[in-house]
């Protein structure tokens, strides 16, 4: 993936979580918005090794896998904000939407979850011969959710094609995960699986890209399941309103420093940096263009709202 | 409810209606698998998928580990994506262990997604004391099902409806929970093999009568015919309603059957408060109020989980008697 | 009901009183300990917990992981062992992940022992939609709970309530649900600190009424007052009864004042269908069947899961206009 | 302990099995019986190193443990009975009774929800200060619900004094656990919670004492769990009526000639051979005398079915 494309990509999932906190912190959203900066890397990596017809499963703070998925802005903009939007209609919010369209499997507010709806999809994947795979997104703390345990000994029993990203952003919500397990990295427990298990440097978008490519090429393969545990922190709150007094001090400045947008930055001489400040801009536009759009758009019709709960 | 066919009944067991309705999915749709614990290579502890795997293969059909919510998840991913599951919890006592995939997930599906999802999904699974059974292998739990919007809920009492019912369930793109009777998997029943996949719903009126209408479902059901043979030799002319769906909930047809007889007795051997019995009486007092002669009464099991011993079980399941002196009691009235 | 002590009432926000009763707990009472996820250090993400680690350390109070079913499970090997534990589970949507210990374990514990273990736990919990809230945020669960027998169930719907009940959740020896309602915890009310602790259990009429009953819990109460005033404006004199305590159900006060009104409506947000208020109906139109004037009418959620979308919320939480048209159907038949 | 005393509590339990299952096919009990023949070695070698006061908690396959918590044989008889028994009076039966009077927290019908209760049992146990520990006995199968993975996880973490005996008798009804996960051995899994774990001969009373001691001597140190997976067999149905048609030839011959009290047998001299008779002999008239007691006990008052729901 170029560079500058990864910055883009990294840079409209940081505006669109931004964009949704300020709305948030505003009162136009009433829900709660789980924001996701700091972890662009993890899906923008990972979505570099996919398929379009492949399949992703998220959790709450799942924006920036919907957007790697190919969820236009003005359709997650208008969902959270509980509009009648291309997604759910408004019915899901900002931390349960999904899209058949994209094979977006959906977000999840319940913890653990997703991972037995993604062994679904890997299983119909396996069936139906496309060498699709089903790629699923946990956090650190999910993984003591029995749901995540049973998933995780089906998919390497069964062999199906799932990949498995636990985003270790080293908190469930205000607990640290060092002290709800005494593992040191979660990936220690994919030999209680027999799944093979890789840890990388979550911020970094081009390891996270090459450790799913190889997880990604085994499931297409036949080879079954494969755990990624990504290294990464989310330098704001769990949800909005969170302010993070459980953080040790120095740490979330730590983690500002050190979050992919960044890297990059830093690493960046003074031509990319200019054209970094390009992109911004077209970021910008682009997230401004599609909140003007999605405000149009109006609140769902209550008239509605027994339709669809059975075919 | 579709015309029987030309083809003459078969006389099966419950149990091996069940079996014929999944041996029919597999063969007649592609997209179906099923899955299980000890459902495939053993055939399942009560039978129902005997002979399945032998026929279809592993690809059809598969053992699972004992991982309940990773069985319901995988089989919502799968309905969601192209396949028709059919799922056996072994018994009904252990869809607590996965209610979260049932309530939060499954139930969710179509309906948060505005219709954009569908889940055509089948849980099977079977539900109610048997002599001696624990508490833990003995709950009735269509209550917490029909209280789950977004779920549909069979419970068919005879091997007829086993057969057609779970056909239904596996054809249409709702998920649906067959509620089956375990104490019913031994008695026969007329089964149309090569008859049309019925719809969906549909209450039935077993036996037509003037005075009083019992309304009950599943293991109930043969308990109510009995109390309707027993009330008939009294000269009390019973109606036997059989639910069939609880969701859909065939209302018309019970309220119509009381409309007729003024008088109504609702049985369920799941426990009184908050059971499905009392949704019923709740409708249907609703709609004929002023109508009645009597207040519906319902019988159902006390309030307590089910105890093992066989003399305790008979003072909780809901018997020939209870029901005839509920009906007394609301022709008193 | 216990007499309110000398010590004049404290103002408190609901969430307040919940958190002055579990200091209490912890102050007055050495087998009780605390846990649940986010409850100690962080103080609990609704602030319920907050300071409480600080005053009685990591013995009294500590945090887990999430694992639901893992704390229901310790909080019932505790209890039987001489603990007195206090689960908080977070948002009641969450007990469908661990519902096997609360159906298949906790409440089977004394009976299915004849009374030889008991279970003396509380689970915390709360409840409801709030605006903008997902569906897998905002079930109303009550109705699942009541129909497990042993289980206690209370739901409180004032910051006086919340103290009490939840002080009398502690100290039975019956495993007691406390499902709060987050959108009351930031109301204000009056708390008795220093008040003996009340025994379990008992319906009160908040406001007394000739016209008409109606019968609410948890965060549906607030709108019945509501609705009692804008029906006292028009000359309609409603009572309304605050069930509070879901298990033991006070059917006694529901009935002696439908029996004075004749005429009832029954108020809550989780979905119509196999409500707890079809049990309220079917138990008041039992016993005062030729009293009412009318059908006991429901008022309740929609068979839908929330929606998040405020518009579509306003369409599925009972209002205040859509009590008010129930009150005024039963008086117009 | 005594290998004459280790003969006698394993012939004990042996003959109860049986005649269970004689009372069983008999018709003079009616829910179901699972018994543990050619596994009693695991319960009669964890319980010397048990103190009275410690916790067991069981499965419905528990008669074992149950007679090693020194529950006596009359009133399991009267329990699976369905009489009026002195342990739940009828209302548990055979795969669900407990006894607070031993601290046997109980057998269990649900699949791994033991564990969690359990460790309640040691949270007490750590909180009382009397070093007392629990110990929890699940099957191999059990190993993949959820229920099994949040408590090992959550006992680890809090340091309980928890001792998981993994009873690996191959089998989960009627599934191999081999094709139910990918680790050969389930103590494998102990490091996925960073719980220690052994393998032991299931079989040999003595090496799983050896195990389950030093597994309670350092839960009574405040170490913490351990995780003991004792490899074994039934020879008998998972339940009285399975005909093990699941079974591959000559497996059932190979368990019946490698179980507990054969093995004791072939090991024997003559003299002990004539001990081992004597043994047998009283053993026989120890179970047909609680037989005969517990026959005489009712069958429980309909009257008070509705009793001791609440307190
Ligand atoms: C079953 C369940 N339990 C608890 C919660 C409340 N909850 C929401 S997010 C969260 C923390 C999850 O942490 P982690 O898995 O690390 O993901 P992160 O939020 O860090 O992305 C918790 C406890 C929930 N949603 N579902
Ligand atoms: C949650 C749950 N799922 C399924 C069952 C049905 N069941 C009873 S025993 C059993 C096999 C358990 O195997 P294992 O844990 O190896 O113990 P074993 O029977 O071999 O002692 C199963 C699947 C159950 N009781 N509970
Ligand atoms: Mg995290
Ligand atoms: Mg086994």
């Amino acid at each position: 993936m170029d560079t500058f494309d990864c910055y883009r990509q990294m840079r409209r999932i940081r505006r669109l979580e931004e964009t949704l906190v300020d709305l948030k912190n505003a009162g136009e959203i009433l829900g709660s918005v789980h924001p996701c900066n700091g972890q662009e890397a993890v899906p923008v990596g990972a979505a570099t090794a996919l398929r379009s017809d492949d399949y992703i499963t998220a959790t709450y703070r799942g924006h920036g896998w919907a957007v790697v998925a190919g969820i236009a802005l003005v359709d997650i903009f208008a969902e959270v904000l509980g509009r009648a939007s291309n997604l759910n209609g408004g019915r899901g919010a900002s931390p349960y939407f999904s899209s058949p369209g994209v094979n977006f499997i959906g977000e999840n507010s319940i913890v653990g979850a997703g991972l037995p709806i993604a062994c679904g999809a890997a299983l119909s994947a396996m069936r139906d011969g496309r060498a699709q795979v089903s790629l699923v997104s946990i956090g650190d703390g999910a993984t003591n959710q029995g749901a995540v345990h049973e998933a995780l000994n089906l998919a390497a029993v069964m062999t199906l094609p799932l990949v498995v990203v636990v985003e270790n952003n080293v908190y469930s919500e205000m607990s640290p995960i060092a002290e709800m397990t005494r593992v040191v990295q979660l990936a220690e427990r994919g030999a209680a699986y027999g799944i093979p298990a890789t840890i990388v440097d979550g911020n970094d978008a081009a390891e996270v890209a090459a450790a799913v490519d190889a997880a990604v090429a085994r499931a297409r393969g036949g080879g079954g399941p494969t755990m990624v545990e990504a290294m990464t922190q989310r330098y704001v709150g769990h949800h909005s309103g969170d302010v993070q007094h459980y953080r040790p001090t120095g740490e979330v400045e730590r983690a500002r420093a050190d979050e992919p947008l960044a890297r990059l930055r830093a690493a960046a001489d003074d031509d990319t940096l200019v054209k970094y400040s390009a992109v911004d801009i077209e970021v910008d536009a682009e997230i401004d263009n599609a909140l003007t759009v999605a405000r149009t758009i109006p609140e769902p019709d209550p008239g509605t709202v027994l339709e669809h709960i059975y075919v | 409810m579709s015309e029987p066919s030309g083809s003459p009944a078969t006389s099966l067991r419950y149990i091996q209606a069940v079996q014929a309705a999944l041996r029919w999915a597999l063969e007649s749709r592609d997209d179906t698998v099923i899955f299980g614990e000890d459902v495939a290579k053993p055939g399942g502890v009560f039978g129902a998928t005997k002979g399945l795997y032998e026929t279809f293969g592993d690809k059809r059909i598969f053992d699972t580990p004992i991982s309940e919510t990773a069985m319901l998840g995988m089989a919502l991913g799968t309905a969601m994506t192209g396949g028709r599951p059919i799922v056996e919890i072994m018994y009904a006592d252990f869809m607590f262990v996965a209610m979260d995939q049932l309530v939060n997930q499954i139930a969710n599906t179509r309906y948060v997604s505005e219709g954009r999802w569908t889940a055509p999904l089948v849980v099977r699974t079977q539900q109610g004391y048997s002599p001696g059974a624990c508490a833990q292998h003995s709950h009735s739990i269509e209550a917490y099902l029909a209280h789950t919007p977004g779920l549909r809920v069979a419970a068919p009492s005879t091997a007829g409806d086993a057969y057609q019912m779970l056909r239904t369930a596996i054809i249409v793109d709702d998920p649906v929970v067959v509620v089956e009777a375990r104490m019913l998997y031994p008695t026969r029943g007329d089964v149309l093999l090569d008859s049309e996949v019925e719809e969906m719903g549909g209450a039935r009126i077993l036996k037509a009568g003037r005075d009083v209408t019992i309304v009950s479902w599943s293991s109930a059901v043969p308990t109510c015919l009995a109390a309707a043979d027993q009330l008939a030799r009294e000269g009390v002319d019973a109606e036997v309603v059989d639910m069939r769906w609880l969701n859909p909930l065939d209302h018309s047809t019970v309220s119509e059957s009381i409309a007729k007889t003024r008088r109504g007795v609702v049985v369920h051997e799941a426990n009184l408060t908050a059971g499905l019995g009392a949704e019923v009486v709740a409708r249907a007092t609703e709609s004929l109020f002023g109508v009645l002669q009597a207040p519906i009464l319902r019988v159902a099991a006390p309030d307590v989980p089910m105890p093992a011993a066989p003399s305790l079980q008979a003072a909780v399941v809901p018997n020939v008697d209870r029901v005839v002196s509920a009906v007394h009691a609301t022709l008193g009235y």
